[in-house]
């Protein structure tokens, strides 16, 4: 199971971000893209998931091209962007179910407010998303990460708008999906102590 | 064929819609080859400023 | 991107594309001007006038020149577009770009040259009948190429965009052309590509074949003058475009550049390996 | 699912949709819808319809009337066989003349004559000197085929 | 596969209907357009049927037009239309389901509602079925054309204006057709023939647009 980038070159509009970018993820790998503002970090990140299409080289998942994916591999990827993908008009336990739903992933009530509970929304599973904190917005996205079976990660900048505790969380969280065989690939601006010792790759 | 130029000029009675109809496409050709040199000399002349000054060239685009 | 060792790909590099417009380019504008002085003479001088509509019938010698343009050109336009969806050469993006200002001017042309000659003829300007109604929204379709092209900051990205919309016009409207047809009909039927042979007078027939070639050749001309600026201002920190827009640029810079090493700017240094 | 399976679904269902605009299509033109009817069938219809349609033929040569002080004019559209009186108030177009195309929109009123308020001239698609035309026409006979509307 | 994409349609549609006045804003507005013609016109009966069968579709086809402005528009500003490209179905199904929800809440009601107006325009019977009809047939094409739109100028400066100038002139054949066919009902004449071409654009639009909207959405997440 592994993530491969192969001399990954990108551009955004006419500016030339970075070339020769190639790396080979493993099994209970996490990977920590670091650079400054405007290196391409988030470029990277939606290159690597397929959302981008590079400039040259190629991104492989489970020896697949990223841009052609079948239904299996798709499955096992799971991003979070910038933007939540939290829906306003629905509640967190809705906007959980729709993210599964739409994935095709099957829970029991059960297990989605369990991982309510964890990702620390315990009491406003109820509340439509827009009373609820940039914070609590962020935690409803990253209840994903415990009932999704996807085992490759793209977070990018997880850590935004996330107080220490749910720092600390997802952290662990990380940890143990990294114990379990899952790959990571994210970045932050934040300090990253904590978390398992990373690959790094210096964009710049 | 045509008895002198005012003759020509009339085209017939339809002077208005045949001179009407040739100069406007006269008109547009012109405005259109016009346009298109213009374009070509100012990115020609920004492309040569930018040579005599390479490094602020650099990471500028267009 | 395994296409692009494929030989005759090379052609497709804008500095061999820029070079082979900088020689074609001198020798069309008077090919082009030859064509129409001696079109214009046919059409003026030699051609008597018709037997039903006089000497307004002679507008037919740039109306029908422009009409095909037009459409020609649309479809060019969509074709470019296509291979730029397809296989991402930029030249191709580069091309439909540079047709669609000449096309939508044709277009226009062919309309007005139209109008003014239906008003005579026809008794009114303006039907709404297929062949003009298509032609309309013709016009339309190069207008909103060029707006999507223009409205994206993005220019590799508003590109496919516009691409994929020239395609979509190209599949609407033939049938944009039927619908209306089919809804209202007075238009003449054809009378150049006809089966029995053009039912026309040997001298207007060579007119507007004349002008015909005159129009060809000056849309070319036109567009691959639009193409240089373009492909320049898109390549502008390179050095093949530099040297270009000196007015010197080199057999062997042009090879270098159609290859992909791309001078003058040193490769970002990506610390990139864990 | 695979993307072999992806693209097998695709195909077919592309296959499907322009089958089925095939067979649309085609069932539409079976029904004989026209943009015109001639004045044979003006005169066939026992019933004749209470709406705006058109009639396409030939000017009948020598039914020309202009009225002296108004735009008024009248004349009778022909298909050879059978002709129906129209009347019409406004500029003609240049092209209408005795014995050319033309395409008249319009209701009927109860006399049967045909009420225009828009008369569309089509002119052929031959373009010849005046000379040469004349020498086809007197060549060919003046009787032109209704057939080539 | 079959369940994502219902999921999609539920989604879409509750959150539609939750939003209750973007139903509402689009219905009025397909009143209004229609009421401003005897207000323009004057109320002359026999004017007013004349250019009815135009005046239902034109207001159909714009009240189409400014409520697909915003189809993509949401999730793509929060992010879901990212997780959309990312799910394991084709993002074309994806498209479609969209389509299909957009139709059927905001779609749906105007071919409804659409009898009544023309009889408020003077039309009659036989008429009334054929215009709801050819708008049951069109509307959706409509729809798939203009999600093609919305989805290319997504994030474009001057979008809606834009998205009017790119895709209008794609409507031409529908709104012919349509409007075609109840003319030619109101004349007593078969109006089988235009019904069965709109037939023939549903069924090539609707394996094929989805195609389209699914590269347009491509571009603009690229």
């Amino acid at each position: 199971m592994t993530l491969e980038a192969e001399r990954l070159a990108c551009r955004r509009g006419e500016l030339h971000l970075f070339e020769g970018v190639g790396f080979a993820l493993a099994a209970g790998e996490l990977l920590f893209v670091r650079g400054r503002n405007g290196s391409g970090k988030t470029t990277l990140l939606r290159t690597l998931c397929g959302l981008s299409e590079p400039a040259r080289g190629q991104v492989r998942w489970l020896g697949q091209d990223i841009r052609r994916l079948d239904e299996r591999a798709q499955r096992q990827m799971l991003y979070l962007g910038h933007q939540d993908a939290v829906k306003d008009e629905l509640t967190p336990l809705e906007n959980l179910q729709v993210h599964q739903g739409l994935r095709g992933e099957r829970s029991t009530l059960d297990e989605r407010l369990d991982a309510l509970e964890q990702a620390g929304l315990g009491g406003c599973e109820e509340i439509p998303a827009r009373y609820l904190s940039q914070g609590q917005r962020r935690r409803t996205a990253l209840a994903r990460l415990l009932i999704s079976p996807a085992a490759l990660w793209v977070l990018d900048e997880p850590l935004t708008a996330l107080d220490r505790r749910a720092v600390a969380w997802l952290f662990g969280r990380i940890a143990e999906h990294l114990r379990r065989g899952g790959l990571v690939v994210t970045t932050s601006h934040q300090s990253i102590d904590g978390l398992p010792e990373p690959r790094i790759l210096e964009l710049d | 064929m045509w008895d002198g130029i005012g003759d020509f000029l009339a085209m017939g009675g339809y002077a208005l819609y045949v001179w009407g109809a040739f100069g406007m496409v006269a008109l547009g050709l012109l405005l259109e080859g016009i346009l298109v040199a213009r374009r070509r000399r100012q990115v020609r002349a920004r492309l040569q400023r930018q040579s005599r000054r390479p490094a602020a060239a650099r990471n500028q685009g267009e | 991107m395994t296409g692009r060792s494929i030989p005759w790909l090379k052609f497709t590099a804008p500095a061999n594309f820029y070079t082979l417009a900088q020689r074609l380019v001198p020798w069309l504008w008077p090919a082009a001007a030859l064509c129409a002085v001696a079109g214009l003479y046919m059409g003026f001088f030699v051609a008597p006038p018709d037997h039903q509509q006089g000497d307004a019938y002679r507008i037919l010698f740039i109306h029908v020149p422009t009409a095909w343009m037009g459409m020609l050109l649309y479809l060019l336009l969509a074709a470019y577009g296509a291979i730029f969806l397809v296989w991402r050469i930029k030249m191709a993006d580069i091309m439909a770009r540079a047709i669609a200002p000449t096309g939508a001017l044709m277009t226009f042309l062919s309309l007005w040259t139209g109008a003014l000659w239906g008003a005579p003829t026809w008794g009114t300007f303006w039907v709404w009948d297929a062949r003009l109604t298509s032609t309309l929204i013709l016009l339309f379709l190069f207008l909103g190429y060029m707006a999507l092209h223009a409205a994206s900051d993005d220019r590799e990205k508003g590109g496919r965009a516009a691409s994929l919309l020239a395609i979509i016009g190209a599949v609407n409207v033939p049938i944009i052309y039927f619908s209306v047809e089919w809804w209202y009909n007075l238009h003449q039927g054809v009378s150049v590509m006809r089966s029995d042979g053009p039912s026309m007078a040997d001298s207007m027939l060579a007119a507007l074949l004349l002008m015909i070639a005159a129009f060809w050749i000056y849309a070319g001309a036109i567009v691959l003058r639009r193409a240089q600026a373009e492909a320049l201002s898109r390549e502008a920190r390179t050095e093949w475009a530099q040297a270009a827009a000196a007015g010197r640029l080199t057999r062997e810079q042009r090879e270098r550049a159609a290859v992909g090493i791309e001078g003058n700017r040193p490769p970002l240094e990506s610390g990139g390996q864990t | 699912m695979k993307k072999r399976h992806q693209r097998l679904f695709l195909v077919l269902g592309t296959l499907a949709g322009v089958s089925v605009a095939t067979a649309l299509v085609l069932n539409a033109f079976r029904d004989n819808m026209t943009f015109f009817i001639t004045p044979s069938e003006v005169q066939a219809k026992s019933e004749v319809p209470d709406r705006h349609f058109r009639i396409g033929g030939l000017v009948e040569e020598g039914s020309v009337e202009r009225a002296d002080d108004s735009t008024k004019v009248s004349f009778r559209v022909t298909d050879t066989e059978s002709s129906v009186p129209v009347t019409f108030e406004g500029i003609l177009p240049d092209l209408f003349s005795e014995g050319e195309g033309v395409v008249v929109e319009g209701e009927i009123s109860p006399e049967g004559v045909f009420q225009a308020d828009n008369v569309m001239a089509r002119h052929d698609a031959d373009y010849m000197p005046t000379a040469a035309k004349e020498a086809i026409e007197q060549a060919e006979g003046s009787a032109e085929a209704i057939g080539d509307y | 596969m079959v369940r994502p994409l219902w999921t999609l349609l539920q989604r879409d549609i509750s959150l539609i209907v939750t939003r209750r006045q973007d139903v509402l804003t689009v219905v009025a507005f397909f009143v209004i357009v229609i009421t401003l013609f005897p207000l323009a016109i004057g109320p002359e009966p026999e004017k007013l049927r004349t250019i009815a069968p135009g005046a239902v579709w034109v207001a159909a086809a714009l009240a189409s037009l400014i409520s697909l402005d915003r189809l993509f528009a949401d999730d793509w500003r929060d992010g879901t239309l990212e997780q959309l490209a990312l799910a394991p179905q084709p993002l074309a199904l994806t498209a479609l389901a969209k389509v299909l929800a957009h139709w059927l809440s905001l779609g749906l009601p105007l071919v409804i509602l659409s009898p009544a107006l023309g009889y408020a325009l003077g039309l009659q019977g036989i008429e009334l079925a054929v215009l709801a009809g050819s708008l049951l047939l069109g509307t959706p094409v409509l729809s798939l054309l203009g999600a093609v739109g919305a989805a290319m100028t997504l994030g474009v400066r001057g979008g809606g204006a834009l998205m009017a100038l790119l895709i209008l002139p794609l409507y031409v054949p529908v709104l012919i057709l349509g409007a075609g066919a109840v003319n030619e009902a109101m004349f007593a004449a078969p109006y089988q023939a235009h019904l069965s071409l709109l037939g023939a654009l549903l069924a090539v639009a609707l394996p094929l647009l989805p195609l389209a909207i699914a590269g347009a959405l491509r571009i603009t997440l690229d």
